[in-house]
């Protein structure tokens, strides 16, 4: 495991404490904490050298302009992306994905034509794509989830037909820690002649992810959830797709040029990023790449196994206790959905913060699972790598407030 | 231990008042709240007078909601409509007592929501400019 | 005036040499600097309370919820909106008005309409209505300027008729200076039955903004511009019109319930906030509205009076130069466009930053107007608060060297 | 007083080698950067030999860009197409002799983007990732 006394020290935000007890973050998974590197990089751009990028010519605007495209060189290299041209900065994992349906699903998908998401899609991945079919009349099926949370893969061959022009689908389940076989998922996909689309707001953080190895067609992520600032998100595209859209938002930076009757467009990735971009927000997210590639993918990744191995292990001997994902520590990441019998997610949620705990409640953004799985609400645990084995033993003690309390 | 679950919200909770539907209301409504699942429906059965004889509430969800929903029976049995239609939030989180979150303030006056639906026949809302 | 001394001292970049010149800042239009209340409420944000916001029953994420949704208050009413309801966050003035182009001009805009802007557009407010007219058939046309860089406003009644749907104009012209008279374009286009998009990206941040009595339809503005920070701007529009509106971006937060068949959307603004938002960014803004509010707009217009008037005045004796836009200052803001005989604005530009003087060069994001005026480029100096007269005789030293320099 | 402007470069810019147009070049090619408006284009007259026998630019914009052009065109002078086609994006730099910043670089290699375009007769793509 990771040292996490040491990362710790890194993260200004978790020496406090609520309630009179230390605080216990286990809320990695809807956006992650910000270590002092990353803080601190933003905080140097505004005190010494903020200004607009690309146009200008005095150092300021260099200086900023070289920040802006080193950070998107580290998000390409984070993922093994071919080109830096491939990533666009967008706010967040949210936007990525729509930039994709609206300049992308829009243009190529028609009403003879299928779209394949499945059931553990977060709403993010999800509506776009229920927009796009509702607009073009195209086809929304859903590649339904096993009795273990994982897909089922021979459900999904049966849905893969050639009238399938894009399979979208979560690197990593935000509810469920499922994590999906990508590789698999991808070459079943470009074998039907489809695209595929990740969803790595939750793998990205927590996964060594290439997507050249993976071979995914678009790749869409949180900054905020992998340790860099709000904001921040990116779409990864593969480059000749990139060039074939038309652009998504357009005004300043994205044209080559404009007349009364038109505009020329910018080269990749100029073309999709429209108007003053958040500059701050990718020198954050460039410092959270070096961090977690300081740390190494595959450090963070077996840190996360440990810490869900455990928390596994000590949840089920919780009284009363549902869990809702795969057993197997090797198949999924480390967010975990569980309820107590006859308590509310949210009245969980809410004891365990009077005792310093911060964990989610409700339906993670993703209604139809919930509805699946027959509960309106879960209350869920997540980890990162500032999390340690003694965080979760104070998470299933509040447990045990928390049941004897409505039990009583 | 816990001034979110004062003893008489967990009260409530456990041993909820006037819980179940009524035959023949006069007034019914029933909404949700999609962000938590909580699901409340009033039925009232109101005099020639105007006065409320019966309430009946049904519904899931945390305890805050179905608290605030059995406490609410309680407010208005025997009240007249218009005082019922009086009731304002303020009612409510003074009955609660308690100090609530954006989040969990929702879950507490939904059954007032619901209350009023009611009586005017429509979803009430809750602005909270107002 | 305003006292610069003082409010340079809440300005830290602006303490800095570049060539060992003390840097003289005159780029605000592109982007506002930061003062220490901005950057430090951010900074304790990370520090101290960062979580995702509206969904969390934990502290941090009630403490972040209510800093955000208090920004959102803050911006109403610095512009006077009749509810908060009616601010919607964007990334800037761009997304804004993009938001528009798809959520209403696709929708009600259609091959019989037409669309007015004026040639003093920047690109963010051109191309974007280039785009929905290419796309929906309608016709885009241009409200021309006359030889005072001002609108030709009979021209504007000459075209306004019953077909014109939307009229969009910029508060101020970012090249020009110009500051349009907003509510005579307003009356005149309701009274058409068309509706008003206004362009504030240079007007809210330096000129009193009464969305209410301008009773313009909907307002675009870049928060980065207004001593915010990079990545915020927002959009004001009418309530019965954002109600009236489907959603843009699509997935969580802006769904009140989702199904596998379809989603109802959340209400007003969430309904046009997907995903994850940019938290600290609004909360920044929030502390510049604050600082703006605090130094009042009334004394920011007339500080900039004051530098505007002094600049033109002492531009004017500059050998050999041409000044672009009016030279009254009550009809104009702070941004000077001008070109030296001979010189290629780039390389004025390059001269100045020799000299630590940050200024812009360039077509300024507005291609079509500097067709007009028959130069490819200018060179732009622009004033915000933390200017003095002092950098202007700076700015007027550092150009003579430049002819000089060129000149010989 | 200045690294950016270079004696030479300014030399350079207000007087121009090789300026104006051929009559019947054997290749020419024209472009333009449209974010500050250079324009430049190149006519050449090559040989039976592969020589480039002549050479002419014109165009307008700012010192970097016409300085550029004006020393491609002593570079190239006499020189074959084999040869002016080796040039590199360093050694337009290595001749101009200063430090640019993002912008300008653009400046600096129109003219070099222009030359290879008259070559090939198709425009060159300078992908700063090679
Ligand atoms: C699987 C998954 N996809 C997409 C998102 C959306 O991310 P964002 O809110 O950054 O757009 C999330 C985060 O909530 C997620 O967990
Ligand atoms: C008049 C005007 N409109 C729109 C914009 C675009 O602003 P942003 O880059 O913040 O989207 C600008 C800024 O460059 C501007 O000056």
């Amino acid at each position: 495991m990771l040292d996490s006394c040491i990362i710790r020290q890194d993260f200004p935000i978790l020496h406090q404490s609520i309630n009179g007890k230390p605080l216990v973050y286990l809320d990695s998974a809807a956006s992650s904490q910000k270590p002092l590197a990353v803080i601190q990089a933003m905080d140097e751009y505004y005190r010494s050298y903020h200004a607009n990028v690309h146009r200008g010519i005095y150092q300021l605007s260099e200086r900023a302009t070289e920040a802006y495209e080193q950070a998107r060189c580290k998000v390409a290299q984070f993922i093994n992306a071919d080109s830096w041209r491939e990533i666009v900065f967008t706010r967040n994992a949210t936007e990525a994905i729509n930039l994709v349906a609206y300049a992308w699903g829009r243009r190529n998908i028609t009403a003879k034509d299928k779209i394949l998401v499945t059931e553990m899609e977060h709403h993010a991945n999800l509506v776009p794509w229920q927009q796009v079919a509702a607009e073009t009349g195209a086809q929304l099926a859903y590649i339904p989830i096993d009795e273990r949370f994982c897909c089922d893969m021979g459900a999904y061959d049966a849905l893969l037909d050639e009238r399938v022009k894009l399979v979208a689908i979560t690197q990593m389940s935000n509810v469920l820690g499922t994590i999906l076989p990508v590789r698999e998922f991808v070459t079943r996909a470009h074998a039907a002649g489809a695209l595929v689309l990740l969803d790595g707001a939750q793998g990205v953080p927590h996964l060594p992810t290439d997507v050249q190895s993976l071979d995914v067609d678009f790749l869409a992520a949180s900054g905020h959830k992998m340790l860099g600032p709000t904001g921040s998100g990116f779409l990864y595209g593969k480059r000749h797709l990139l060039e074939q859209m038309p652009p998504f938002l357009t005004g300043g930076e994205m044209i080559r040029r404009v007349t009364w009757e038109g505009a020329e467009w910018n080269e990749l990735p100029h073309k999709f990023e429209a108007g003053t971009p958040s500059i701050a927000e990718a020198i954050g997210l460039g410092a959270a790449v070096d961090y977690l590639s300081g740390l190494g993918m595959e450090n963070v990744r077996q840190h996360e196994v440990e810490l869900t191995r455990y928390a596994l292990e000590r949840l089920s001997q919780v009284e009363g206790i549902c869990i809702y994902g795969p057993q197997q520590v090797d198949m999924r990441g480390g967010a975990i959905a569980f309820n107590l019998n006859g308590l509310h997610a949210h009245d969980v949620a809410a004891i365990l913060d009077r005792e310093g705990i911060a964990i989610r409640a409700g339906h993670h953004c993703a209604m139809p699972l919930h509805q699946k799985m027959g509960v309106m609400a879960t209350a869920r645990a997540s980890f990162y790598v500032y999390n340690e084995l003694t965080e979760i033993d104070r998470l299933v003690e509040a447990l045990d407030t928390a049941r004897r309390l409505f039990g009583g | 231990m816990d001034d979110l679950y004062r003893e008489i919200i967990l009260d409530h909770y456990r041993n909820p008042r006037n819980k179940g539907e009524l035959e023949n209301p006069t007034h019914t409504f029933q909404d949700d709240n999609p962000l938590c699942g909580d699901r409340i429906r009033i039925d009232l059965k109101v005099n020639g007078d105007g006065a409320i004889d019966q309430v009946r509430f049904n519904g899931e969800g945390c305890a805050i909601s179905q608290a605030s929903a059995s406490m609410l029976t309680e407010m208005i049995s025997g009240k007249t409509l218009e005082e019922a239609k009086a009731l304002s939030k303020q009612d409510i989180l003074d009955a609660l007592g308690i100090q609530l979150g954006p989040v969990r303030i929702k879950c507490a006056l939904l059954p007032l929501k619901v209350l009023k639906g009611a009586i005017y026949g429509l979803p009430a809302t809750f602005d909270e400019e107002g």
